[in-house]
């Protein structure tokens, strides 16, 4: 490997970071946007920066949209007293903001968000590594990210965080199960790659070839499941701040709690961006039949369908945080294990009998 | 009074999921985000202050510019939380409203003790001090909120005055029939 | 230096002994079973290392692999199995120290 | 590269696994119980065995510390005291003289780099293990779920929590 070509692939997984992170931080304002709207409110619409915020008109509407607003919410993580209670277990009490943050930014490395035609006039994804396994190596890492919230809850040594622990463990270990469960028939759909790129080819055409279409029931136990494993509300056990002050992260403060927060925004993105691939057609448009335009105009179209599907979907994360209220914890495991996972099993066996059929009929 | 027992209907399938009242949820967030915003964007916007709003304790001037207070320390008294001070003192014989005797040589109220109940302007016989529309008050240091008396006619300003009291007092002294 | 056979049978040895030695010496159930973990950790490294070494290009291996997909499925069966013996058994007796749970000894 | 790679991997692995039987806290073993299943994942992946590897983090790293943790926090069970110096310092001994005989044995004959198979090695891909394990290891797969299934039903027999009288200390 040359150094060039390491140096250009350190780099792109750098830009790639630099907009994971200034997606979630965006995240964090349509959240509060959304919040507001729903509740009657305007929402953060006061922040400025000198230059941008003085501008005549333009200034002010983005004033008013609160585009400035990650960047203050920034600064006061980095700029407010670093709380460190005495209690605590020092190493993993560091460690788990980091440990929580990582798994986020790792798997986005096998995350396609294009497409563009190579030189050899074939499609291909862009993407960092378009690996064979993609999508295990998603759900392999993201399931590290658990850590970041046990070790967070066991290290602050008292009672509140120690139960949102507890509860986060438990919750993530049942709810994988239906989530891989809920995976597989899409797979068998496909052909049984576990390429994330040969999954979204495969769904090209148009809105009726998508995977939500024909699997319905595997796409809503998957984002059930993708809610609990993001720990978005109803499902957000580990820091259920009316039972737990604020679970795991009751004792953190300033820039640890800006990297849990973040981390968090940045789970729901890549778990967003997942579901658009398998089961939202990835980045084609829903309606017309032909694929993509050519060159580099079909490639920035494909990032931008990708990246407003995305959105939407982060939109609808937002949208259930503000109308549901939270299930009680022996709902959440009751949930889990007695009513998707039967049905995740159930599903699975129906579709490897029509999947089978269809092969049957075919031949 | 009879107790009625309610029987708890087992919930149907479709509740049981959840998925309809989910849905229906949802679909009141929706109509609620597609709302307009009813918040009162405050430095900028100003509520509407109903009339007989009770604010800042203000001391105000008839419509001749005369103030009104003359120091009879009725509101002294009254103040509940002692927040008013006054030093008496009278009016210089020369001036145009000597017949009026007296008026406060200073006039004090303490901003940090007042409770805005109203007892001074209840009890003030000559309708000398009025709570109006003021009603965010702040300040950098103790003594700034300690309101002496040209603050407060500063704010106070001018309010008519139907009666004009000392003037008909006047006029009846000069016809001779003086009570 | 070419990294051959000998070298990640040499990793998988000295696992083996960190986890055969830490269940002879600890007496905390926990670590005992992870040291345990450990030892079935390093066969499936000197199994798959065996199975990439002695495929040739007409005859790629695949036994070693599948062997180790049964391994790590039996792993998964002998934590839940485990862990569920030692949670009865801290119900019973209040402690995960080998040394106090000898109530078959008297 | 890969010569790098490997031996940061390898001490990894290692000095991770070691601090295993040598800490105090369980929730420190089982800590470095999961940097060492990571560093031997990467090791995987040395090897050329994606998928084993992404199953190694997934089972191991995803499922089994979680487990380990999540008993460990629940009995929050008190720290038993390390080996005494003497059995530790044997056994350290013991480690030493087998590390070094092993290294003797297995350095006695060499082998060189694996041999070139093609630009994807068959253990990379996740589909010849789907066929091989359902045409020719279909009776053992067969068998491994069935021992799953016992296992599950053990398990619940288990921990279920039984009559006053036979159950002691927690509620």
């Amino acid at each position: 490997m040359e150094l060039t070509h390491f140096i250009w692939l350190v780099t792109k997984a750098l830009l790639m970071i630099a907009v994971v992170m200034g997606c979630s931080a965006y995240a964090v304002l349509l959240e509060r946007k959304v919040a507001a709207a729903i509740q009657w409110r305007p929402g953060p619409n006061r922040t400025q920066i000198p230059i941008f915020g003085g501008l005549p008109i333009i200034g002010r509407i983005l004033t008013r949209i609160g585009i400035f607003q990650p960047v203050a919410d920034g600064l006061k993580f980095v700029f407010k007293e670093e709380p460190f209670p005495k209690h605590v277990n020092t190493f993993y009490f560091l460690l788990a903001p980091m440990v929580a943050f990582i798994p986020a930014m790792t798997t986005m490395t096998v995350m396609p968000f294009g497409v563009y035609t190579n030189e050899a006039g074939e499609a291909a994804p862009l993407v960092l590594a378009n690996l064979d396994i993609g999508i295990l190596f998603i759900l392999a890492v993201s399931s590290l990210g658990v850590y970041g919230i046990v070790l967070g809850g066991w290290a602050s040594n008292s009672k509140f965080p120690f139960l949102g622990g507890i509860r986060a463990s438990a919750q993530m270990i049942s709810y994988e199960l239906a989530m891989g469960m809920a995976l597989l028939p899409v797979l068998m759909w496909f052909g049984g790659s576990l390429n994330l790129f040969d999954i979204v080819q495969g769904q090209s055409a148009h809105m009726f070839k998508w995977t939500i279409i024909y699997q319905p029931l595997s796409a809503f136990i998957f984002l059930v499941a993708l809610f609990a494993e993001t720990n978005r509300l109803p499902f957000d056990m580990a820091e259920s701040e009316t039972d737990l002050v604020a679970g795991f992260n009751t004792e953190y403060g300033a820039f640890k709690f800006g990297l849990f927060f973040v981390g968090e925004y940045a789970h729901i993105i890549i778990g967003s961006g997942v579901f658009t691939l398998l089961f939202l057609g990835g980045w084609y448009p829903p309606f017309f039949t032909d694929a993509l335009p050519e060159g580099w105009i079909g490639s920035v179209l494909s990032v931008l369908i990708f990246f407003f599907k995305v959105l939407g979907l982060v939109f609808f994360f937002m949208w259930i945080r503000w109308t549901l209220p939270r299930f009680r914890y022996d709902q959440v495991m009751k949930l889990g294990w007695e009513r998707l996972l039967p049905l995740a099993i159930a599903n699975l066996v129906a579709y490897a009998i029509i999947i089978a059929l269809i092969a049957q009929i075919q031949n | 009074m009879a107790i009625k027992v309610v029987e708890r209907k087992p919930l149907s399938l479709a509740e049981r999921t959840y998925l309809p009242q989910i849905i229906s949820g949802l679909g009141i967030t929706m109509k609620n985000m597609l709302k307009p915003a009813v918040t009162l964007e405050y430095p900028e916007e100003r509520p509407d202050i109903p009339v007989g709003y009770r604010g800042v304790p203000t001391l105000v001037k008839d419509s001749n510019g005369r103030e009104k207070c003359v120091s009879c320390q009725l509101c002294e008294f009254v103040c509940p939380p002692k927040a008013i001070r006054i030093t008496p003192g009278g009016i210089d014989e020369s001036s145009e409203d000597a017949h009026v005797e007296k008026a406060p040589q200073e006039f004090e109220i303490n901003m940090l003790r007042c409770i805005y109940c109203g007892y001074c302007q209840e009890v003030c016989p000559e309708e000398a001090i009025w709570l109006q529309n003021m009603f965010s008050l702040n300040g950098l240091s103790r003594e700034e909120l300690i309101f002496k008396k040209k603050k407060l006619y500063e704010l106070g300003g001018t309010l008519p005055d139907n009666h004009f009291k000392w003037d008909k007092k006047q006029d009846a002294e000069k016809a001779g029939n003086a009570h | 230096m070419t990294i051959g056979l000998e070298h990640y049978l040499f990793v998988s040895v000295l696992l083996f002994a960190i986890g055969f030695f830490g269940v002879l010496l600890r007496k905390n159930t926990l670590v005992v079973f992870m040291c345990l973990e450990l030892m079935l950790s390093a066969s499936i490294l000197a199994l798959i290392a065996f199975s990439r070494y002695h495929s040739t290009p007409g005859h790629p291996l695949m036994e070693g692999n599948l062997l180790v997909m049964f391994i790590i499925a039996i792993a998964a069966c002998e934590v839940a199995v485990g862990l569920a013996i030692i949670v009865a058994l801290w119900r019973r007796n209040q402690t995960v120290e080998l040394s106090e749970i000898n109530e078959l000894k008297h | 590269m890969k010569e790098i790679f490997f031996l940061i991997f390898a001490v990894l692995t290692i000095l991770t696994a070691l601090c295993v039987p040598l800490s105090r806290k369980p929730v420190n073993a089982a800590m470095n119980m999961l940097v060492s299943f990571v560093g031997l994942a990467a090791l995987f992946v040395l090897l050329e065995t994606y998928f084993l590897a992404v199953l190694q983090v997934m089972v191991y790293a995803g499922a089994i510390v979680v487990l380990f943790l999540f008993i460990i926090m629940l009995m929050d069970a008190n720290q038993s005291p390390p080996p005494k110096l003497v059995r530790f310092l044997a056994s350290f001994a013991a480690l030493a003289l087998l590390a070094v005989g092993g290294y003797y044995l297995v350095f006695g004959c060499g082998s060189g780099p694996y041999p070139e198979i093609s630009a994807a090695a068959p253990a990379a891909l996740s589909r010849t293990f789907g066929v091989e394990l359902f045409t020719k290891y279909l009776l053992p797969f067969q068998m491994t779920g069935f021992m799953l299934l016992i296992a599950m039903v053990g398990v619940i027999v288990v921990s279920r929590k039984h009559e006053p009288e036979t159950t002691g200390g927690e509620k």
